[in-house]
């Protein structure tokens, strides 16, 4: 028989490294047609790193996307970063490319100063041009002014910066200190069916909701903890490098270890908390690793209120199931017998 | 050596290779066809989908010589000069790939897929997919993008006609 | 790869002739699914690599004197788009459809997944219960054994080195027998079996029984097998769920599973039990469809 | 975040005749059309200002769909080579004699690289403890022995069998809890097996299970996992006339990659350039380099280019792993369900090298007690050397391994006290400005409204 059950895996987890200085640099350099490059040093491994910092520095600069193109790594032109790893690009390679675009940007407000006769501190940009706070009437094309800036002047609208997430060492004795700036939260529902003569677990569906501060790029983010899941889902029920007894890997390809394919995976719901971190940029926190931690907590959770049957051990193979569930059925027996 | 004359992507290209080559090596190194990928070698990846003679195949499962005089259709054969293919539209739009290695593969299976099935439901879709693996994306989007692209295939064939008459 | 020699053979004949020429140190290439995979991985000492993927006479699923034949170069997708299959089989068209994915399914043959002799086939078990032959090619002729004398030992046919599978042949007398097929695996997609299972039976109407049981279990020996005590419990008696679960019982006692980094041999005798059962009763809802079809 | 986003003119100042035109001919994509968009968001988004919160489509997305975008695998440079990696096959030995003679012989062998080569045969992020080529002892059956580079992958596989390697056997030891025993093989002798240790202590255990109505006891385990990108590791290494090095890497942390292969190599940083193209997937186990020293050096020793990609089984054997957890919980709560006190032992199994482990493990550590507010909290962890594949960075550092315990423990806790599982949650998670179990006072903590709104959307409600 198949039993449905639901199961709740909720979680907290840091962005950047752990006390250790983790800092990222960056250059953004105004184009004399308003246009932007920015200069990175981490990489693209997949998660939509490079649109998300292009957005960021768009954002800063009041332009489009479509007007910023990033360069990444490469050690003889992007500046150092300590790369993708920890879910700290959003955070820390884009506090970095924030400040940095903001540098450019004050030399901008500089030149359009004059030109719109106010005081730098005075203006914005905003919508592909340099106006004057709250008489957006008043303003001037970014190009014109990085045009200027650059052809008239000779001051190139080149900004740079390097940003670190402030931390405090932990005491060796009491682990107490700040580790890291700042984290983020998630929980995760699963509902799954299990079939009680084999064990197999199915999963239903499973509900999302994390934070990720505020979404620079709410498809990306939703794109994040899809596929963290489906590796979470991995790491609950099916993948496991399996060894001989002398040491050598039994199942080394991907015939014999267990990844989800299409036919595994349930329907998947993510939401993004409403969230707003003022240490971020534009609000924003990271969301890379986050999106599996919970997975297999839930799932696990969901198969212990379909059959009872509490599994301590990953991955919850249907054998193992099979085995706790038999034993539960011996156990109440004896039980009604005693 | 051995001798094979492949169409590839409706352009017939020919080689003289060592019999132990596959399909994949051979798009790959004797004609710089790079986008289908080596991902593990022995057809559980997906990643170096082809489509020969309108089946999608593992080239890494396939020898050269068993391809020749087949007609076979990469990645670099779906967009015309002006346009992309539809389903290359929907999975760009949608955000179904992340690092991408898995996309080709992905996209050509997602081909053959419409050549059977022009009106797929989600689980055609997930059993065309199942033979290509992606640890990135949980595969959502990328079943979402194949909806898209269905629709938009089913549109444009509907419009065909009446296009003709227009015309007349 | 390493290096080895290639010859797309003209006919069987040709092919045969190969195969004694070479005897262990030529392989035959038809869907290639395998053979690539154990010559990328095996340090092999292969002279040549016969073709035979192109032989039109190895091709094709029709239905003959004898009864349905499938040439064995006939792919897994060829067998789940057969409507021949799809009306008489669908436990076949089932079977090939667990196998692999779409891209193996293209490539992969009936014929190759039967000589592989591997006892989780997907193909064997649907094959068995409907008492299917096999026809070869040799030097001394063409040959018809039953598909159940193919298979000695693991990775073991009964073929001779110039041996070659040519076609499985269904027998006229088991046309639309009501079957099944059951797999489990570690996943759903691209799944080996840990266990698989099919049954076939005809149901005499009158008294609603078991009528020519046969039940065909893989994974679970070390090729393909029978479960002859658990068809000779069924052989007339009435179909009840009670009845299907006891001959799964019986079949898990019949089977000689192993532990392996998959499964434990207990487990693998716990689904027999159950795929037995589940084949037995998607078999009977089969025959209860058709016999409602037939009503006007 | 800005204001109302706005779908621009393009107007331009200077030469915008021709952007124009280079804007009408890339045919900017669409974004997705979801439901929770409202509809003049979607097209152009990439047009869009502000370009924070906007959909906006992946700059490699065309080609990634084109099937353009060009990996490491699919790039090749005149008179390159092919390199491979013999692999030990033996988890615990001492390397008594490699002889590469035969494939050195070989036609089309262009060079073969040993451990005792490599200028500094020592990497790690933490602990310098991973041999780039294993000299003298092996500590795991992935360790690389030795290498060659031909003129094609072939001969290149065909040259590994050639090469003749003694081995004397070593003991071995595969349990990290055995491996802590006094008696237990060395994997890095005479080093202890425990090599990382780490001790979170807030308020007073002892008197929290004291004061509590229940304490729950469980021990959880989990298991060895790998990244399993779709794209292997790949490399290319140029060393050129000037004794420049370039290298092609599918690494996460070229600045990291760059420092590692300046020590190994014992160069000088500005003579080496480390280029990351765009990596077929990582999960952290592309953070740190694994072939590229051997590839540097075959360019070296060749003046030709070198390319080297991992065989899908060498992704398994040679690269990280997922830490396997055994973790003891044990927890204290009032009978209504608030969690009073908690401590949690950790034990690692990091294989044979540190890789990440330092940081899994301290990310493990600080995060084990849940978000929730526990003012008693102890908790140790250390990791243990075995001979298996080492483990290192995989998403998520030690952090699922402990939520899967500590949220197992919270529902076997609700069950026994009758308290339904969401509730159970909010009556024990952070608020803003909770201390955390390092003392430190969080801020944007939104564990509330997540579980609210996954309750919500999920339909979640109380049963009785």
């Amino acid at each position: 028989m198949k039993r449905r059950g639901r199961g709740i895996g909720c979680m907290w987890y840091p962005i950047g490294f752990t006390v250790t200085a983790n800092p990222s640099s960056a250059v953004v350099k105004v184009n004399e047609d308003g246009t932007a490059t920015v200069l990175t040093g981490t990489v693209e491994t997949g998660q939509g790193s490079l649109t998300v910092l292009g957005q960021i520095a768009a954002e800063t600069l009041g332009i489009a996307a479509d007007d910023v193109h990033v360069v990444s790594a490469d050690t003889d032109v992007t500046p150092m970063d300590m790369g993708a790893i920890a879910s700290r690009t959003t955070y820390v390679t884009g506090n970095a490319i924030r400040l940095a675009a903001e540098n450019a940007m004050a030399i901008l407000f500089e030149v359009a100063g004059p030109m719109l006769q106010v005081k730098p501190s005075q203006l914005e940009a905003r919508d592909r041009r340099i106006q004057v706070k709250g008489f957006p009437q008043r303003s001037v094309m970014i190009g014109e002014v990085a045009n200027r800036a650059q052809v008239t002047l000779g001051q190139p609208p080149i900004g740079s910066a390097s940003w670190n997430p402030p931390t405090v060492a932990m005491d060796p004795e009491t682990g107490q200190g700040k580790p890291f700036n700042t984290y983020v939260y998630a929980t995760q529902i699963a509902e799954v069916e299990v079939d009680d003569e084999t064990g197999e677990v199915e999963i239903i569906r499973i509900v999302a909701a994390h934070d990720c501060g505020s979404p620079i790029n709410p498809t990306l983010v939703e794109g994040q903890v899809e596929g963290g899941i489906a590796q979470g889902i991995g790491f609950a029920l099916q993948e496991e490098i399996l060894f001989d007894g002398k040491g050598l890997q039994i199942n080394s390809n991907l015939t014999n270890y267990i990844m989800p394919t299409t036919l595994d995976l349930p329907e998947i719901v993510v939401d993004i908390v409403n969230s707003y971190d003022p240490t971020g940029p534009f609000g924003a926190k990271g969301v890379g690793e986050p999106s599996l931690v919970p997975t297999a907590a839930a799932i696990l959770n969901a198969v212990h209120d379909a059959v009872g049957v509490r599994i301590t051990s990953l991955p919850a193979t249907s054998e193992k199931i099979l085995t706790a569930i038999k034993a539960k059925r011996a156990a109440d027996q004896k039980q009604i017998s005693a | 050596m051995i001798d094979v004359t492949i169409v590839v992507n409706g352009e017939t290209r020919r080689a003289s290779v060592p019999p132990e080559t596959t399909l994949l090596k051979l798009l790959r190194e004797n004609f710089s066809l790079t986008g289908a990928k080596l991902g593990c070698d022995v057809g559980d990846c997906g990643a170096c989908t082809v489509i020969v003679d309108g089946m999608a195949v593992n080239s890494c499962l396939m020898l050269a010589g068993q391809a020749n005089g087949r007609s076979v259709t990469t990645i670099e054969g779906l967009a015309t000069r002006d346009r992309l293919h539809p389903i290359q539209k929907a999975f760009e739009d949608n955000g179904a790939l992340q690092c991408g290695f898995c996309g080709p593969g992905a996209i050509m299976a997602t081909k053959a897929l419409f050549d059977e099935n022009s009106d797929p439901n989600v689980k055609d879709i997930r059993d065309a997919l199942s033979g290509s693996l992606c640890r990135c994306t949980g595969y959502t989007k990328m079943i979402e993008a194949v909806q898209d692209a269905a629709r938009i295939l089913r549109a444009e064939a509907a419009a065909k006609p009446r296009q003709l008459e227009l015309s007349k | 790869m390493k290096a080895f020699g290639y010859v797309a053979a003209k006919d069987v004949g040709h092919a045969v002739a190969l195969l004694g020429e070479h005897g262990a140190r030529a392989k035959v290439l038809a869907g290639g699914t395998d053979l690539l995979v154990e010559l990328k991985f095996a340090a092999h000492g292969l002279k040549i690599v016969v073709d035979i993927s192109r032989l039109a006479e190895l091709k094709g699923i029709s239905i003959i004197d004898e009864g349905l034949r499938i040439g064995a170069l006939a792919t897994h997708a060829d067998i789940m788009r057969s409507p021949i299959i799809g009306d008489m089989f669908p436990a076949l068209a089932d079977a090939a459809h667990s196998i692999g994915a779409v891209q193996t399914r293209n490539l992969g043959t009936l014929g190759g997944n039967l000589i592989t002799c591997v006892p989780s086939m997907d193909s064997g078990p649907t094959l068995m219960a409907l008492d299917a032959q096999v026809t070869y090619a040799d030097g001394r002729g063409h040959s018809q054994v039953p598909l159940a004398e193919l298979f000695v030992a693991p990775r073991k046919t009964s073929l001779g080195p110039d041996g070659l599978l040519t076609a499985i042949i269904i027998p006229k007398a088991n046309f639309a027998k009501p079957a099944a097929f059951q797999k489990f695996g570690l996943r759903k997609g691209q799944a080996l079996a840990l266990v698989n299972a099919a049954a076939a039976f005809w149901v005499d109407q009158d008294k609603n029984s078991f009528v020519q049981p046969r039940i065909a279990l893989g994974a679970v020996a070390p090729t393909v097998i029978r479960a002859p005590r658990a068809e000779a419990f069924l052989e007339g008696k009435a179909i009840t769920d009670e009845v299907m679960a006891e001959a799964g019982r019986i079949a898990a006692t019949e089977a000689k599973p192993i532990s392996d980094f998959r499964a434990s041999a207990g487990y693998r005798r716990d689904l027999i039990a159950v795929l037995t059962k589940r084949a037995l009763q998607s078999a009977y809802a089969r025959a209860s469809n058709k016999v409602r079809e037939s009503v006007p | 975040m800005a204001d109302e986003p706005k779908v621009l003119e393009r107007e331009r100042p200077v030469v915008d005749e021709a952007l124009l035109r280079a804007n009408t001919d890339q045919n900017l994509p669409a974004v997705a059309r979801r439901e929770s968009v409202p509809d003049t968001l979607v097209p152009q988004a990439r047009q869009q200002t502000g370009a924070v919160g906007q959909r906006v489509t992946r700059t490699d997305a065309r080609q990634h769909g084109l099937g353009q975008t060009r990996y490491i695998d699919d790039l090749s440079l005149p008179r390159m080579l092919y390199a491979r990696i013999k692999r030990a096959g033996i988890a615990s030995a001492r390397i008594k004699r490699i002889d590469t003679s035969a494939a050195e012989a070989m036609p089309g062998v262009m060079a073969v690289l040993v451990g005792s080569e490599i200028p500094v045969n020592s990497f790690g992020p933490m602990l310098q403890d991973q041999p780039v080529l294993a000299d003298p002892i092996v500590r795991h059956a992935g360790d690389g022995v030795a290498a060659v580079a031909a003129v094609t992958e072939q001969i290149a596989n065909e040259a590994l069998e050639k090469i003749v390697v003694e081995y004397e056997p070593l003991p071995a030891v595969f349990d990290p809890v055995e491996a802590m025993r006094d008696d237990a093989h060395k994997v890095h002798a005479p080093a202890s097996n425990i090599y990382i240790s780490k001790v979170i202590r807030k308020g007073d255990v002892a008197k929290g299970f004291a004061k509590s109505d229940h304490v729950f006891e469980g021990r959880f385990s989990t298991q060895m996992v790998e990244h399993a990108p779709i794209e292997p590791h790949a490399a290319i290494a140029d060393w050129d006339a000037n004794g420049r090095l370039t290298v092609w890497a599918t690494n996460g942390r070229i600045t990291l990659a760059r420092s590692d292969l300046a020590r190994t190599l014992m160069l000088p940083l500005n003579r080496i350039r480390a280029i990351g193209t765009i990596v077929g997937g990582s999960f952290g186990g592309k953070n740190e380099i694994s072939q590229e020293p051997v590839l540097a050096l075959l360019s070296k020793k060749t003046g030709r280019p070198v390319k080297g990609v991992f065989t899908r089984t060498e992704e398994f054997i040679a690269t990280t792993t997922r830490h396997p957890f055994v973790m003891e919980y044990k927890t204290g709560v009032t009978k209504d369900g608030r969690i009073l006190a908690r401590s949690v032992q950790l034990t690692l199994d990091g294989g044979a090298y540190c890789s990440w482990t330092e940081t899994a493990l301290g990310k493990a550590c600080i995060l084990a007690a849940g978000p929730y507010r526990i003012d008693n909290i102890h908790c140790e962890a250390r990791a243990i050397y075995t001979n298996k594949t080492m483990a290192g960075a995989f998403r998520g550092f030690g952090a699922p391994q402990v939520c899967f315990a500590y949220e197992s423990q919270m529902d076997d806790i609700a069950k026994a006290l009758g308290i339904d599982p969401l509730e159970i949650r909010l009556r024990n998670v952070f608020a803003e400005g909770s201390p955390s179990p390092t003392g430190q006072v969080l801020h944007s903590v939104v564990v509330k409204e997540s579980l609210l709104q996954a309750a919500a959307r999920f339909g979640w409600e109380a049963r009785s």
